[in-house]
């Protein structure tokens, strides 16, 4: 009733939700055993930055654009076709549009 | 028979249909009274709607005919239906409930107190046009009738893009939309034109006999004007050039019913391939046409989704994404189908399909609301400039939370539920499709994390109190969407059983008992 | 081919002019007029659809009751398509006052801010 | 290249389009027309109405004329929705 047999595999969430809280609570149990003696508002709780001087939260916040670019720069060559492919020229759309009418026509009539 | 119950298929297009046409006058009367008489007509629709689809289940779920104009719809001694009529099978009950989902919170989540703007007399018009054109279209069984609810929602659709008419943005978006919808309409009505001249008739059914086996040259034509018309409309690369614009440039509630708009045409398509052609013309090439643009889709919508910096383009492409899992999903189970040798995975691939189309409404709807909330207090959709929402807007943030991971797959949410028939299904036809689906699912989570990262987190950029407290009915539209994205994610197996499966059988066996429905004379 | 099929030929070959203004043509009003001769093709292609060789048309008011009339489906379905395309030209061409207003030009290779 | 693409794909749908009209039915010849023949036949008796052409936009396919209509109102009021008046506060 709960989960989806699919004849090849089975997903029951209630069951995987009982699982992942087993799991939580054995990793609070496990975190019981956790030194509690560090002071707080200490160097013990700063962020250490090779020594440097720890920047305010607003200039540590990476920026929606920054996030990625090495994934983004490391596929260029793939993002410089798809990107040149929206122009934002109407013309361009209705002639891919007009292409992909053609290349389906073509595949219908020699298929039978 | 009941007479609520009779004329209900007709009602669900009726009602709407005054409200739109009430509405500029009942605007003359007050703001409240409007917001009020709006909700209430989408109340009633989702009633109705709802009731609908109740017994339509409690009857085993056999095709409904309804006739428009009269009980004559084969008169003795004829072939052809001579009447415009409504067939509603398991997918229109499907398709139906989806949009009246979609309807409801898109209503509710306009009809906010929160800051009376210009013109929303005529934008709550416009939505309801819109989704009457969007009903209409599910459940006509006629095609002329289909083309007009095409044009109807294209008319609709592409004035709500352009609405915020301060902005030049949106208004090259909906002129480069109207253009596109009205080609692929005309394409649509070309497609018509050729199967009336060959066999005379207009209704899906009657045509569905006509086509023999081994189709004529004009009917393959007419098939790839219809195939690409709607795909087009669906947003399928390398036809999705629209769809950004449109999602992006449309106001926030109008963008939900924007996407039920794609998939009311993603339907059509599915009914021009499994019923109108179907078991008469289905070559393997056809099924693979599909795999192949539902690829492209998923792969291109994911990758430009990954470089946007406008949130709402950015959502955008991730929901033309997912159009493309309905279609590998379709595809596979259409290459099941007409394979030599049915195969059983192709029913679940078209069970994981269609399950999905209702989770991908409520994930991208949450998003799309969300968004809208999020751009309103932020002042900019630009992500570069935005930062720390999370600290005022609590519930928006766990409404976007909960969108993106449920539609990037996250366990135990409903997207992992459909996405896994779909994996598992298409393994069974080639595990190379079945990797890049799985590989572009994890994208498409770090796409939403980023998002999330960039517009959530961080410090509070500049205190206004902008959208603080965020309206309540904002609230309830986004919660009602929460609530199926939970519900459909820990109990998969009662809504698969109940209104999935009908729906896949529908596809996968039921086009027989559509045209029986028909052609048998039953009908009225 | 046969001369018959003049008249089908006619209406598809209006479709394709329609497509040519709106794929090499840059100022926006002359790609709106394309669409409009899309739809002019593809209406005309209908009403010819119906047409029945020496057929009359099918108003029986002061006319034989038993002449061989042409098919009167395709006309009214013209109608209907005729009306649609008028609102969708108003809509179109709407949209490109609007984009004048904004951009200052017509020319749709300037009219480009969405992309990417 | 882009231009030369865009032309091929032109001149294909454009060949296609017209193989599509030679290969229809003979003109003035439609096979299937017991629709068009039960409006010709019964339209006088059941509609009462001279013009086969009104009866059938009217009554027979009356709901394509009620969408008819709906597309009209739709573009109106979008067109209405463009050229309102937007105050100062929401841009």
């Amino acid at each position: 009733m709960t989960g989806i047999t699919t004849g090849f595999g089975a997903w029951n969430p209630i069951a995987w939700l009982l699982l992942f809280l087993g799991v939580v609570a054995g990793a609070l149990f496990l975190r019981r055993f956790g030194n509690k003696q560090y002071k707080k508002n200490t160097g013990q709780t700063k962020v250490f930055l090779s020594g440097n001087e720890e920047p305010e939260a607003s200039a540590l916040h990476v920026r929606g654009a920054h996030l990625y670019w090495g994934f983004v720069d490391g596929l260029s060559a793939y993002y410089r076709r798809v990107r040149a492919l929206h122009t934002g020229l109407l013309s361009d759309y209705v002639a891919l549009f007009v292409g992909t009418l053609g290349v389906v026509l073509i595949v219908l009539v020699l298929s039978r | 028979m009941n007479a609520l119950l009779h004329h209900a298929p007709v009602l669900l297009v009726a009602v709407p249909l005054l409200g739109a046409f009430a509405v500029p006058l009942v605007g003359k009367l007050g703001s409240g009274l409007r917001r009020f008489f709006v909700g209430l007509i989408a109340l009633l629709t989702t009633a109705i709607a709802g009731y609908l689809a109740a017994s339509f289940y409690a009857a085993g779920a056999s095709p409904i005919v309804y006739v428009l104009g009269g009980r004559l719809s084969l008169p003795s001694g004829m072939v052809a239906p001579i009447r415009i009529m409504f067939e509603l099978d398991g997918l229109s009950v499907f398709m139906m409930l989806i949009t009246a989902l979609a309807a409801l919170a898109a209503v509710l989540y306009t009809s906010s107190f929160w800051k009376e703007r210009s013109g929303a007399t005529l934008k709550d018009s416009l939505m309801l046009l819109l989704i009457v054109g969007i009903f209409g279209m599910e459940m006509t069984g006629d095609l002329f009738n289909f083309f007009v609810f095409l044009e109807i929602t294209s008319i609709a659709a592409c004035s709500l893009v352009g609405f915020r008419v301060w902005n030049g943005r949106s208004q090259e978006a909906a002129f480069k939309v109207m253009t596109l919808y009205t080609l692929s309409g005309l394409f649509v009505l070309l497609a018509v034109g050729l199967l009336y001249g060959q066999y005379g008739g207009l209704n899906i059914a009657y045509l569905a006999t006509m086509i023999g086996s081994g189709a004529a040259l004009v009917d393959k034509i007419a098939l790839g004007l219809l195939l690409t018309g709607l795909a087009m409309k669906a947003g399928a690369v390398p036809m999705h050039m629209w769809a950004p614009d449109a999602y992006g440039e449309a106001p926030g509630a109008a963008s939900i019913l924007l996407v039920a708009n794609s998939q009311a045409s993603l339907y059509g398509l599915f009914r021009v391939l499994f019923t109108l052609y179907g078991s008469a013309y289905s070559p393997q090439s056809l099924a693979w046409i599909l795999i192949g643009l539902a690829v492209l889709t998923i792969i291109v919508g994911v990758t430009m989704a990954l470089v946007q910096r406008d949130l709402k383009r950015l959502i955008a492409f991730g929901a033309v994404s997912q159009i493309g899992y309905m279609m590998l999903a379709v595809g596979v189970g259409f290459a099941a189908m007409t394979a030599l040798q049915p195969s059983d995975f192709g029913f679940v691939a078209l069970q994981g399909g269609l399950f999905h189309m209702i989770n991908d409404a409520a994930c991208i709807g949450l998003l799309f609301l969300a968004a809208g909330i999020v751009i309103r207090r932020a002042g900019t959709r630009d992500l570069q400039g935005m930062g720390g929402i999370a600290h005022d807007l609590k519930w928006t943030t766990a409404f976007f939370m909960l969108g993106a991971f449920a539609l990037a797959g996250m366990p135990p949410l409903n997207g992992f539920a459909s996405k896994l028939m779909i994996y598992e299904s298409t393994f069974r036809l080639s595990p190379v499709l079945a990797i890049v689906a799985i590989l572009a699912s994890i994208l498409l989570l770090a796409v939403f994390l980023r998002a999330f990262q960039a517009a959530f987190l961080g410090p509070r950029t500049e205190p206004t109190d902008v959208m603080r407290p965020v309206p309540i009915s904002m609230l309830v539209s986004m919660g009602l969407l929460a609530l199926v994205v939970v519900a459909f994610g820990l109990f998969p197996g009662f809504f698969v059983d109940r209104i999935v499966t009908p729906a896949a059988q529908a596809l996968w066996s039921g086009r027989d008992a559509y045209i029986q429905a028909v052609m048998s004379g039953m009908g009225g | 081919m046969t001369l018959g099929q003049v008249p089908f030929v006619v209406s598809a070959l209006l479709v394709v002019i329609g497509l040519y203004a709106l794929l090499f043509k840059r100022n926006l009003i002359k790609m709106v007029i394309g669409v409009s001769i899309i739809e002019t093709g593809v209406n005309l292609f209908l009403v010819t659809v119906g047409y029945r060789a020496g057929g009359q048309a099918p108003i029986y008011t002061y006319s034989d009751p038993t002449t061989l009339r042409v098919l009167p489906t395709p006309q009214a379905l013209t109608l209907t398509s005729i009306v649609i395309g008028l609102a969708t030209t108003a809509l179109l061409l709407s949209f490109v006052v609007f984009i004048h207003r904004h951009y200052q030009t017509l020319d749709a290779e300037k009219i480009k801010e969405l992309k990417g | 290249m882009k231009k030369a693409l865009t032309v091929a794909a032109f001149l294909l749908v454009a060949a296609f389009l017209v193989v599509a009209a030679t290969t229809m039915r003979p003109f003035g010849e439609p096979s299937h027309s017991e629709m068009d023949d039960y409006f010709l036949v019964n339209c006088q008796t059941e509609v009462v109405a001279n013009n086969v052409v009104t009866a059938v936009v009217f009554d027979y396919r009356g709901f394509d004329t009620l969408g008819e209509a709906t597309v009209l109102f739709a573009a109106v009021v979008g067109v209405l929705a463009l050229f309102r008046t937007v105050r100062e506060d929401e841009r």
